[in-house]
C-alpha cells in the first residue's frame, strides 16, 4: 500500500523558514482584517444611510465580494488590473484581494449588528439629552461591536485561510513559502502536511487570543 | 522547413463554449460536494448534538481541522496522499473528496445549530403527543430547526461553491481554470475575469438574495 | 512494474506542461499541443496503448510520478542530481538553453544589466533555481518574483510587474511576436538545459525503454521533424561529445 | 386514575421534588398553585415521563409511566399537555397542527384526522381559523389551537403547565374559559396555574407546592380562606 | 408647566393624534390610560421631541419643543423618560449607566457624576447593585435603574410610557412603589399606564386616549366612577 518513503528530513530543515512565514500570514491576515474592519464599517453605513451613487458603490463592493471567488478578486486585482496598466506587486495583490474581501463580509456583518440593536436604545439616549453623535458613539457603536465581535473572530479566521492564495498570485505567505521549499525538493505531501499543522496552530492561536480579548473587553 | 505555428490566438465565440462547459464543471463539483456533504453533515451535527461526551471527542476535533486548514493546502495534500494509499485520484475527484468532507464540517455546525434551535418545550409538546423519538425528529425538528438555519446553510452552499474554484489547483478546468487557460492564449485578463466574474455572480447573487428573502419572510 | 502495468491498462498516462509553447501549450481548440505532447503520442503508439494527457504545473512534474499519478513526464525537466533523488530519469531528448524575455523599456541587454530589476521565473524550474543562487550572491533574492506558470511570467513582464522573465530559448521567438512590447534578452550563463523524460526512480525496466524510444526518436528522423515544426530550426544534437550516455 | 407515591426528583445536585404522594381520580379537576421554582413544571414531566425520575412511583390507570417495558408513546397518548409556551407547529396550519399527531401516531387516515382536528378547533372556538398559520394567530388563539391539538388525540386527561401566564392580560380570559369548558365536560385536569380566580372557582382540589414539597391540599375554599401554612398564607397574599 | 395645543400627528396616512389640548401643571401627576394603538405614546414621543408634529405645538415651560431654535438635547434634559422596555445601556454597569448621561451632557466631573449616580440608584433601591451590568438584573430592577438615569439629569418632568407592562407581575409592584415615592416628593410626572390602581391612587388626573382623542380627563373618581363616555365605561369594563 505504502510505496511511497516519507522524507521528513528536509523539511524540518526548514522548519523555522515555514515558521517565519506562518508569521507573515499572521501579519497579512492582522493587516487585512484590520483594513477590512475600517472599510467595513463604512460600507455598512454607507449602505444603511446613504442614497444614490455612494449606496449604489457600497453595495455594488459588498455584492461582488460576497458572490464571487476569492481568488477571483485575487487574480482581478493581479492580472486584471495589470491590463490598466496597474502594478501591484504580490504582497499589494494580496492585502488588496484579502481587505475587498473582508470588508465586504464583514460590513454585512456590521449592517446585522446595528439594526439589532432596538431603536429605544437610541430613544433612551436622546431622552437624556444625548445629541446623536453621543448616542451613536457611547451607546450604538460599543453594543455593535460585541455583537459583531464574534463574527469578526470568525472572518479574521478567514483572513487567516484565504492567505494562502498568495501562493497562487507569488506571494510567499505559509502556502507560498511551501510550495517554494516543496517544488525544490519535490517532497510536497510532508511541506503541506508541515504547513497544514501551522495553520492549525495559527488558527487555534487567533482563536483563543480573541476569547482572551472577549473576556477582558465585555464583562457582560 | 515550415514557419512556426501561432501559439496565440485571440478571443473567439468558441471560448465562451469553453468557459459555459466549465462553469457547468464548476456546478457540477459544487452540487455532487454540497449534496453528498449536507446529508454527512446533517448526520454529523445530530451525532454531536445527541452524544455530547463520547462520538464528539473523537468526530469534532477531525472536523474542526477541516475548518482550520486552508482548502487550498487539504486540497494539494490529499490530492498528494490519495495515491500513496493506492487510490488513484483524478482531480475531480479529489476535489469532490475534499469539498465534501470541507461542506460536511461546516453543514454539522448548522445542523446543530438548527436542532438546538428547536426549544425544548416544542420538542416537550411533540412528545407528549405521544409522537416518537424519530417522528418528532422528522415531523417537528426537521422543518422547523431546519428553516431556522436555511439561510445559514445556503450561506454555506455559496462558500463551496466559491471555494469550489481552488479545485483549479489540481488542474481541474473547472471555470477559474479555464478563464487562466483563456486569459494565457489570448492575454485577455480583463474581457476573460469579467466574463468568469459574472459567470459567479450569477449563480451566486439570486440564491443569496432569495435567501435572505426567505430570512425576512420568516423572521416575523 | 511501470511497462506491464501500462500494457496491461491500455492507456499511458503522460504528463506534460501546457504553459511552455511551443513545447506544450493550448490550440485555439483549448485542445493540448506542441512537441513534448506529440511525444506523448508517440510514446504510446510504440506502447500500443491509449494515452491520456495530464496538464500539469511546473511544480507538479516530479510529485506526480512519485505519487504515482503519472507513468511518465514529458515537460522540460532538466536532468538535475538533486531531481535524480527523488525520480528517475532518461537519457536527455531534447535541449534547451535558458534566456530571458524583456520589457523594451527595461534597457537590459547583458546578465550585469539585472543588477536592481526585478526577475520574474516560474515556480519549481531549472532557471529559478539558477538564478536564485546568482541573486544570492548579489544579495537581490527580495527582487526576484516566482509564478506559478511560464505564461504569467510573460504576461508580468509584458504587463510591467518585472523587468525581465527567465525562459527558455525556445520560447522568446513566439513570445515576442505575442507582446508588441516584449524583446529577448540575454543568455542565462548556467549550462544548457539537458532535458529528460521522468519515470519511477525504481523502475529500471521503464527507464530503460524509455532511453530507447528516444534513440528511436532520432534515428527516425521524427525528432528533427517535430523540432522543426514547432521550434523551427536545426534539432540540437543530444550527444555530448567525450561522455557516453 | 393517577397514582404518585414517594415521588423523587433530581436535577444534578438539585432536589427539585422531595417525595410526592398525590392521587387524581377521574373527572376530578386539580389546580397547583406555588411560587416559582418550587417543582410544579417538573411534576407535570414526570407524570407523562417527559423526565426520569429518581425514587418513586408514578402510576396511570395501573401503568407504572417509569418502567422499562411501557410503551411510554403510547401511554401519552392518554394525556394531553398544554405548555406555558406557545408550541405551535409553524410550518402547519391549525387544521394540520392538530391532525398531525392522530395521523403519525394513532394511525388516521387523512381525512378522519383532519374531520376529528376541524371538530376540535371548534370546540375550542377555532372554527373559522383552519387554514391559517400559528403566525397569524393571537397568543389566546395558540394557546386555544394548543389545547385542541391535545384533545385531539382523545386523552383521558388534561395537563396544564401555565398555559395562560404568557399571555397578554387580555387574552387570558379566552384561553380559561376553554378550560373551564373542558372541566365542566367532565375531562379529568391537573392544572398548574398563577390564576387564583380559576383555581377558585373551577377545581375540586388545590394543591400548594413549597420548595418540592407539596405542603397543603385541600379545596379551594380550604386553601384559600383557611390555610394551615405559613408558606401558604403567606403566598396568597402576595398573589393578591 | 406643559402646554399641549391642537397637537396633530400622522405616520403617513395614518392620523394618530388629532387634536389633542392639554396641559400639565407642575407638581401634577397625570395618567393616561386607553387601549393599544390609541396614540399614548406618540404623545409622549412628541412632547419630549422625538416625533416631529404636524400641526398645533408643546410648550414646556413656555418653550416651544417643535421651533427649530429651541436646543433640543437641553430641553430634553428637563424630561425624564422611562420605556416600556430596551432602557438600560447593556454594555455599562448601573453606575456608568446613570453616570454617563450626567457626564457628557452635562459636563459634570467624573467624580461627581459617579457620586451622583450612587446617589440615585440608592434613592431607587438599587444601592447594592453598582457594579452589577443589567443582564444580571431582573426586569423590575432595570426599570428602576431607568428612572434612577433619568432623575440623574435632575428632570422637572417624568414621563413614563406603561413603565411596568413588560414585567412579570411580581416585578410590577416594586416600580410602582418607586413611582409613587415620586409623586410623593413632588415630581411632576405624565404617566401612560395599564395599571388602573396606580391610576387611581396617585394620579391628580386622569386621561383616557380613544383612537387619537382625548375623550376624558379628570380626577380619576370622576374617571373610574362616573365616566362621562361609553367608550371609556367598556375599557374600564374590560380591563377589570
Ligand atoms: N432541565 C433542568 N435542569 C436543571 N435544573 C432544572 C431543570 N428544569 C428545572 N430545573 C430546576 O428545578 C427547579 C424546579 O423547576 P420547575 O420548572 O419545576 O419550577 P416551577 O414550579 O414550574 O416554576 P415556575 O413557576 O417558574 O414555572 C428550579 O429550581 C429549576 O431551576
Ligand atoms: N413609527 C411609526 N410609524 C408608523 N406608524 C406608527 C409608528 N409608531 C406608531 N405608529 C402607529 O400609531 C398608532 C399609535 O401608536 P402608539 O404607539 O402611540 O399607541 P399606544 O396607545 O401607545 O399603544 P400601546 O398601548 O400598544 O403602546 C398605532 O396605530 C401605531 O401602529
Ligand atoms: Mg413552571
Ligand atoms: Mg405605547
Amino acid at each position: 500500500m505504502f510505496d511511497y518513503n516519507f522524507h521528513w528530513r528536509p523539511v524540518l530543515k526548514s522548519l523555522p523558514d515555514l515558521i517565519q512565514a506562518g508569521f507573515v500570514t499572521l501579519e497579512i491576515a492582522s493587516l487585512a482584517m484590520f483594513l477590512g474592519v475600517v472599510i467595513g464599517l463604512c460600507l455598512a453605513l454607507m449602505r444603511m444611510n446613504m442614497k444614490g451613487p455612494l449606496k449604489w458603490f457600497a453595495v455594488t463592493w459588498i455584492e461582488i465580494a460576497r458572490n464571487t471567488p476569492a481568488l477571483f478578486q485575487l487574480f482581478f486585482f493581479g492580472f486584471g488590473l495589470g491590463a490598466f496598466g496597474i502594478n501591484l506587486s504580490p504582497f499589494t495583490i494580496i492585502l488588496t484581494g484579502l481587505s475587498f474581501n473582508c470588508a465586504g463580509y464583514l460590513a454585512e456583518n456590521f449592517r446585522g449588528g446595528f439594526q439589532a440593536i432596538p431603536v429605544m436604545q437610541i430613544n433612551s439616549a436622546r431622552c437624556l439629552g444625548m445629541n446623536s453623535w453621543q448616542a451613536y458613539t457611547r451607546i450604538v457603536i460599543p453594543q455593535v461591536l460585541r455583537i459583531v465581535y464574534y463574527p469578526i473572530t470568525n472572518q479574521m479566521v478567514w483572513a487567516v485561510l484565504m492567505s494562502s492564495l498568495g501562493m497562487l498570485v507569488g506571494f510567499k505567505e505559509l502556502s507560498g513559502e511551501t510550495q517554494f521549499f516543496a517544488s525544490k525538493t519535490f517532497r510536497v505531501f510532508e511541506y503541506f502536511a508541515v504547513a497544514a499543522v501551522i495553520y492549525y496552530v495559527i488558527v487555534k492561536i487567533v482563536l483563543g487570543a480573541s476569547r482572551l480579548l472577549a473576556m477582558r473587553l465585555f464583562r457582560y | 522547413m515550415q514557419e512556426p505555428i501561432s501559439f496565440f490566438t485571440g478571443f473567439n465565440p468558441n471560448d465562451l463554449w469553453f468557459l459555459g462547459e466549465a462553469a457547468l464543471k464548476t456546478l457540477w463539483i459544487s452540487i455532487l460536494s454540497i449534496t453528498i456533504g449536507s446529508v454527512m453533515g446533517c448526520v454529523f451535527g445530530w451525532v454531536l448534538h445527541e452524544s455530547k461526551s463520547v462520538a464528539g471527542i473523537i468526530l469534532a476535533p477531525i472536523l474542526d481541522v477541516f475548518r482550520s486548514v486552508p482548502l487550498l493546502i487539504q486540497l494539494v495534500l490529499f490530492y498528494n496522499f490519495a495515491p500513496m494509499v493506492g487510490l488513484d485520484l483524478n482531480p475531480f475527484l479529489s476535489g469532490v473528496v475534499i469539498l465534501t468532507f470541507y461542506t460536511a464540517s461546516l453543514v454539522t455546525n448548522v445542523a446543530r445549530g438548527g436542532i438546538e434551535s428547536v426549544e425544548t418545550s416544542m420538542r416537550r409538546a411533540s412528545r407528549s403527543l405521544g409522537l416518537t423519538y424519530w417522528q418528532d425528529l422528522y415531523h417537528v425538528v426537521l422543518p422547523i430547526g431546519g428553516r431556522t438555519v436555511f439561510p445559514a446553510w445556503i450561506g454555506v452552499v455559496l462558500g463551496v461553491m466559491k471555494d469550489s474554484a481552488l479545485v483549479s489547483v489540481l488542474g481541474y478546468v473547472e471555470l477559474l481554470k479555464a478563464s487562466q487557460i483563456l486569459i494565457t492564449r489570448t492575454q485577455e485578463p480583463l474581457l476573460i475575469l469579467s466574463i468568469a466574474g459574472a459567470f459567479y455572480f450569477a449563480l451566486s447573487y439570486p440564491i443569496s438574495l432569495y435567501a435572505s428573502k426567505f430570512e425576512k419572510r420568516w423572521a416575523k | 512494474d511501470t511497462l506491464d502495468d501500462v500494457a496491461d491498462r491500455g492507456t499511458l498516462r503522460c504528463g506534460v506542461v501546457l504553459d511552455f509553447p511551443p513545447i506544450g501549450y493550448r490550440d485555439a481548440n483549448n485542445e493540448p499541443a506542441g512537441f513534448d505532447v506529440d511525444y506523448c503520442h508517440d510514446l504510446a503508439k510504440s506502447l500500443e496503448v491509449d494515452v491520456k494527457i495530464m496538464p500539469l504545473t511546473w511544480s507538479e512534474r516530479l510529485p506526480v510520478i512519485a505519487t504515482g499519478r503519472a507513468d511518465v513526464v514529458f515537460g522540460g525537466t532538466s536532468d538535475s542530481l538533486a531531481r535524480a533523488r527523488t525520480v528517475g530519469f532518461s537519457i536527455p531528448y531534447a535541449i534547451y538553453y535558458s534566456q530571458g524575455v524583456v520589457n523594451s523599456k527595461s534597457n537590459i541587454t547583458s546578465i550585469d544589466d539585472i543588477r536592481g530589476k526585478r526577475v520574474a521565473a516560474a515556480l519549481g524550474t531549472l532557471p529559478e533555481q539558477e538564478w536564485l543562487k546568482i541573486a544570492a550572491k548579489w544579495g537581490e533574492e527580495n527582487l526576484y518574483q516566482s509564478y506559478q506558470s511560464e505564461n504569467e511570467v510573460f504576461l508580468a513582464v509584458a504587463q510591467g510587474k518585472a523587468d525581465i522573465g527567465l525562459t527558455t530559448n525556445t520560447a522568446i521567438k513566439p513570445i515576442t511576436q505575442q507582446y508588441a512590447n516584449l524583446e529577448a534578452g540575454p543568455r542565462m550563463p548556467w549550462v544548457a538545459d539537458y532535458t529528460s523524460i521522468v519515470g519511477k526512480r525504481q523502475d529500471v525496466t521503464w527507464l530503460n525503454y524509455l532511453n530507447l524510444f528516444v534513440t528511436h526518436q532520432v534515428r527516425s528522423g521524427r525528432y528533427q521533424e517535430l523540432w522543426g515544426k514547432y521550434v523551427g530550426s536545426d534539432a540540437p544534437d543530444l550527444r555530448i561529445p567525450g561522455v557516453m550516455y | 386514575m393517577i397514582q404518585i407515591r414517594d415521588l423523587h426528583k433530581h436535577f444534578g445536585d438539585l432536589h427539585v421534588l422531595k417525595g410526592i404522594n398525590l392521587d387524581v381520580s377521574k373527572g376530578e379537576v386539580l389546580s397547583i398553585i406555588g411560587s416559582s421554582g418550587s417543582g410544579k413544571s417538573t411534576l407535570l414531566y414526570c407524570i407523562n415521563g417527559l423526565e426520569a425520575i429518581q425514587q418513586g412511583t408514578v402510576h396511570i390507570n395501573g401503568t407504572d409511566v417509569h418502567a422499562k417495558s411501557t410503551d411510554i408513546n403510547k401511554l401519552r397518548q392518554k394525556l394531553g399537555m398544554v405548555f406555558q409556551q406557545w408550541n405551535s407547529f409553524p410550518h402547519l396550519t391549525t387544521l394540520e397542527n392538530v391532525a398531525l399527531a392522530p395521523r403519525i401516531v394513532k394511525g388516521k387516515s387523512k381525512e378522519e384526522a383532519l374531520e376529528l382536528a376541524a371538530k376540535q378547533l371548534k370546540h375550542v372556538g377555532l372554527g373559522d381559523k383552519l387554514k391559517n398559520y400559528p403566525v397569524s394567530l393571537s397568543g389566546g388563539q395558540q394557546q386555544r389551537l394548543a389545547i385542541a391539538r391535545a384533545l385531539a388525540m382523545e386523552p383521558e386527561y388534561m395537563l396544564f403547565d401555565e398555559a395562560t401566564s404568557a399571555l397578554d392580560p387580555e387574552k387570558v380570559g379566552e384561553v380559561l374559559d376553554t378550560m373551564r369548558l373542558l372541566a365542566e365536560e367532565g375531562m379529568t385536569m391537573i392544572c398548574v396555574t398563577h390564576e387564583m380566580g380559576f383555581a377558585r372557582e373551577v377545581s375540586d382540589r388545590v394543591a400548594y407546592f413549597h420548595e418540592g414539597i407539596m405542603e397543603e391540599i385541600g379545596p379551594p375554599q380550604q386553601i384559600f380562606e383557611d390555610a394551615q401554612s405559613e408558606h401558604t398564607r403567606k403566598f396568597l397574599m402576595n398573589v393578591r
